[in-house]
């Protein structure tokens, strides 16, 4: 192992702040975290070895605030920065400033990320680098006349993206020319807006499709490796909800063959450090790639629990230059893990965002159960900031196994004043169709998944009715007692006898 | 007693028949007898014994008609009345009350990023009058009724919480 | 997999019955717990399906009490019993009554429990088997000079121990002759006065060794297995205090060789269901048997992590009559485990027992982090029972990663109210020999370990002296405020400002 | 004001330099700045940030002249007065009055097992008189002092607490 640095700056918040905090200490390096106004309280601040104020809560102000982020890394002496996910994580700006101050970026390089951040321009070299991409154009469209084009040549429906776009937000679908021109229209002036350019582009429709993804991992010494799928196709709105590994449809030829494709891709642009190429797959078992995420992803927890690779410890040693210390052939495929990523949001009202302050909270724990969060009891879920506040990844001999833990798991987390996806997840892990892995991206539509949600939730306060029921007439009995004049009250009274059940000091 | 859980249709009712004073209760809820162990009760933790099972029940609310808890991770809003079941029939005659109130409340907190109507303006009912940002996430805040929009009580970049007046509609 | 049952009661407390009723939730089994008045609040009786009173606090009027619990279980209709460890689990008695009754006891047969336990006839049916055994007398001493007599056969020094002592307790050493008469005498009353007869044997005492024990399992179809190593030599007064796999000096050939002879002893004693053939190794790498456990041990969660079986569930499955999933070679070495035993025992104080109310604590999680235990926030660690209240289990790809991790979650995990022996294993998972794998039976002595942690103790009180005086002069000035007369005090008052860092619900 | 921490022999000096009044304070500590900004003090929590890195502790008891915290997850005692180094030597000079104790106390809570000894009996410091269990160990309360056994007061079967006085010796 190549000599490590003393000192990391986490330019990020929440869980994946906490993440990375952790590898830091197995690594003996020292910690240094970053908080905005709103996060004086916040888990990451208590955990690091260093913290630093940051600025007003807006993620503009702090967060995202590159001068700022960079005066404080070089004042406090951060020999290297984390971005985590989100942020700046994909941001070549910040990249490339931290290359400039001699500050290690734990990433891709800013070259690298400027190449697979423009999506036009990485489909074209992956085109080249004969790693398949989905039908649609080449480039981005100035006009919607050359759309309409594309899309007659692909074939209808179609999608309509944008290259600054990710995360699947704002992507659009026209079924024939008339909506491809109005959406087009729209999308124009959003992304205008938003980015100052409009950068679309079209892609041919896929029916059934599954998001699946690979982890790869290269180092400054051109080894390359990927550390198998991840199979992310039950989403919402284009949104990851649960991520697993294995995905029911890759078998080990298939695991193989994407896999070299993937490493191929990444070997195409130079890149460094780990990261995630991500593609499509079609009813008929097609692979289309459709970008690199060039960072940490969300969903690292599910590899390494099925390979046991600390990826974000690897990440730092790549960032120092070291080897990665494993070959393709040494790593083995071990069980299999299922992520659900706990959103404070509302499943049973449209998923509004459900922030505010936690009293209590129990994290689930046990054989085979992994929590990444940041809450903790009295904590607060801030609203200005993504609405992830945990990551419950079990791990299995089996996919089955793996799928009972979360459930049970599931029933274990308790999160008190917010509302979070659990429920969701709950009924998602009983579900007939995933427990046989048919899913694909239109599972939760296709499958009315929210509906049932709501049948099960009555069911279950049916189940816990009597419980309720008993409750309620408890306390309201021991109140009687408590309001009752004096103890002379013929009523019947719980106050003074609730106190033999009290905890005792016995010995 | 009688009972009734928020998301189920049925009125249950419920009763204490015996307490042998050592906190051991016996409890008559639709109808069957049920023992109930009491292990303790604090900080508005209340934790028994149901039957052979464990159960915790935390009092989020009490009054003198409803009680909200949460057991087993879920809250549960229970209405309760000597005759509940007249109440609710004297309620559904009157035909929702809560109609003709005026004030339009945010259901979540947020940050106001955009009015789109004005003082004045016409509402359909679900027409979306505000936008907050929240998370990340942008949701409007849309008219419960039909009517004229009276007052704007926010504007751009105010934060609200949850129930706060955004506007009144007449 | 056969017909599974529908419903497991659990004749045991603390973590081991929580571990139980996880196991028994993975397979939709109902568990039925049982609790003793010293129990009413304890995480066993919230977490099951059904719970039942069992009767008062001393171990003989409840978990010990054979017939209420076959009573209980009749009543409530227990398929099975799950004995867990210590208690009634090598109890033959009980299980004899429980095949009596036609509950299926989930361990052993009473019959191979009858062998296992007697340690001088497995001994003799060892030495058939071509077994390994220390050196020393093949049967119960009934007389002292027959005990002299083969010390002097074996050679000074001996050890004295009970035929039905176990856990290592009532082991005595003699370095001569003398010595060995006095103590003959002494644990052959003491023997009797407990187990109504003396059953006194001899052995060779063996210098600088390591007890290394194999996890063995064993269906009624005969198949029979070993799941690997576990290290258990760091003890103090012959108990265990951390076990980790795989054991430094064990490699491939020697696990696959003393391996072989732990499953032919299994088979010799027609033993059912999981156990475990605890070894001594002496300086020159020979291997001597020295007893089957005949249940789950406390320390199997190690397997577990290396192994990804599940071993309770394991055990169900046998007991249902299932074939056992896997063959010897189908079982993967992955990775390395530690556990250290956190006991309510003060280390900085001849470890006396340290029970209570534990107002609050926090358990340790992140990656590779696994805690068993039983307590929670306002629980009671009770003077009755064993003083174990958590283990924690860490995995890592090497020993080392899973050292460092252990050291990580050592220092997250705070437990109020009572001592623990947490930081002795904080002192231990830094100390070179252990990082080094040099350890034996008398590792703690050898290295003068209580010693180490007492002088570190010391400084690490010296590294947080600046914050213990900062909060004392932060304390003594909010304090100060808040007894001075009103606002109008010209004297520095916390008692307003404070409030300003106190939580906000923010958006 | 002069501190000193349990098992320390060190006096350590402190005091607050400059309070801004929005929770920061300068605080000059064994004759080193130190910057304290204060997150928040409730149920005897106090979390604060000292010069960068984040601190709790949790007071578990007040005295005007002993504070005990809770740090790092260790218990830490400290002494403070104005004039603490006079204080110690005072009492070093006055010589452990708590020696002259009569009352034996139980260093921790347990079942009474066993009495060895007998009132009247005459005892060296540190003889067994009581042996106690507790989860399945055995623990004797060994005489602090030498003298003669003036009371026993438990018998066989009872339970004490920690500090319980289970003998008098005089």
């Amino acid at each position: 192992m190549g000599k490590l640095i003393s000192s990391i700056m986490i330019a990020n918040r929440g869980e994946i702040a906490l993440r990375v905090i952790r590898a830091c200490k197995e690594l003996q390096i020292k910690s240094i975290a970053l908080y905005s106004d709103e996060d004086l309280k916040s888990k990451h601040v208590k955990s690091a070895d260093e913290a630093y104020y940051i600025g007003p809560a807006a993620p503009t102000k702090s967060y995202l605030n590159i001068d700022k982020i960079i005066e404080i890394a070089e004042s406090a002496g951060a020999e290297a920065v984390h971005p985590g996910y989100g942020f700046l994580s994909e941001n070549e700006t910040f990249a490339a400033k931290c290359e400039e101050k001699g500050i290690i970026f734990i990433g891709p390089t800013s070259e690298a990320m400027a190449l697979t951040g423009d999506k036009m321009k990485c489909k074209e070299i992956m085109k080249k680098a004969e790693v398949p991409t989905i039908p649609g154009s080449d480039d981005i469209l100035e006009e919607v006349d050359k759309a309409v084009e594309i899309a007659e040549e692909a074939g209808y429906p179609v999608l309509l993206k944008s290259a600054f776009g990710g995360g699947g937000r704002g992507i659009r679908f026209a079924d024939n020319e008339k909506q491809l021109r109005e959406e087009f229209e729209m999308a124009s002036a959003e992304s205008r807006a938003a980015f100052g350019k409009s950068g679309l582009y079209v892609e041919k429709f896929l029916k059934g499709i599954r998001h699946i993804e690979f982890q790869l991992a290269r180092d400054s010494n051109g080894n390359g490796v990927h550390l198998f799928e991840r199979e992310c196709s039950v989403q919402r709105r284009h949104q990851k909800l649960i991520e697993f590994s294995p995905s029911s449809v890759v078998d080990k030829k298939t695991r193989s063959k994407i896999g070299d494709i993937a490493v191929r891709a990444a070997e195409s642009v130079d890149y460094l450090n780990a990261g995630t190429a991500e593609f499509l797959r079609d009813e008929k078992g097609n692979f289309y790639f459709i970008e690199v995420n060039s960072r940490l992803q969300v969903e690292h927890p599910v590899t390494e629990l099925i390979t046991g690779i600390d990826l974000v410890k690897l990440q730092i040693k790549i960032a120092c230059g070291d080897e990665i210390p494993f070959k393709q052939s040494d790593l083995n495929f071990n069980g299999s893990a299922v992520e659900c990523r706990i959103n404070a949001e509302d499943p049973f009202h449209d998923f509004v965002p459900s922030n505010g302050y936690v009293p209590d909270c129990n994290l689930p724990y046990g054989p085979g159960v992994r929590v990444d969060t940041y809450l903790y009891p009295g904590c607060n879920v801030s609203g200005y900031y993504d609405s992830l506040v945990a990551k419950l990844i079990t791990w299995g001999a089996d996919f089955d196994e793996a799928r009972i833990r979360m459930s049970n798991a599931l029933d274990e987390f308790m999160i008190e004043g917010i509302h979070t996806t659990i429920p969701l997840y709950r009924t998602i892990m009983k579900e007939k169709n995933f427990i046989k892995g048919n899913i694909s991206t239109d599972y939760l539509e296709k499958y009315d998944l929210i509906n049932l949600m709501k049948t099960q939730s009555k069911e279950k306060s049916l189940k816990t009715s009597d419980a309720s029921i008993a409750a309620a007439l408890v306390y309201s009995e021991y109140l009687k007692g408590q309001n009752s004049p004096s103890n002379s009250s013929k009523e019947l009274s719980l106050s003074n006898w609730v106190q033999t059940g009290n905890i005792k000091n016995g010995i | 007693m009688e009972f009734k859980i928020n998301n189920l249709d049925e009125i249950n009712t419920g009763s204490i028949s015996q307490s042998s004073g050592n906190g051991k209760i016996i409890a008559t809820i639709n109808g069957k007898q049920h023992s109930i162990q009491i292990i303790s009760l604090k900080n508005s933790i209340l934790e028994f014994i149901l039957d052979n099972s464990y159960k915790t029940a935390k009092i989020l609310e009490y009054g003198s008609a409803n009680i909200k808890i949460l057991i087993d991770g879920e809250e549960i809003d229970i209405k309760k009345h000597s005759k509940l079941t007249e109440v609710l029939e004297k309620s559904t005659a009157l035909g929702g009350a809560s109609l003709g109130e005026n004030k339009l409340l945010s259901q979540i907190p947020g940050r106001v990023v955009s009015i789109m109507l004005k003082v004045g303006d016409q509402v359909k009912k679900g027409d979306s009058i505000i936008v907050l940002e929240s998370m990340k996430m942008q949701v409007a805040v849309k008219s419960h009724k039909e009517g004229k929009i009276r007052d704007i009580k926010v504007k751009v970049g105010d934060t609200v919480s949850r129930n706060d007046i955004v506007a009144l509609i007449e």
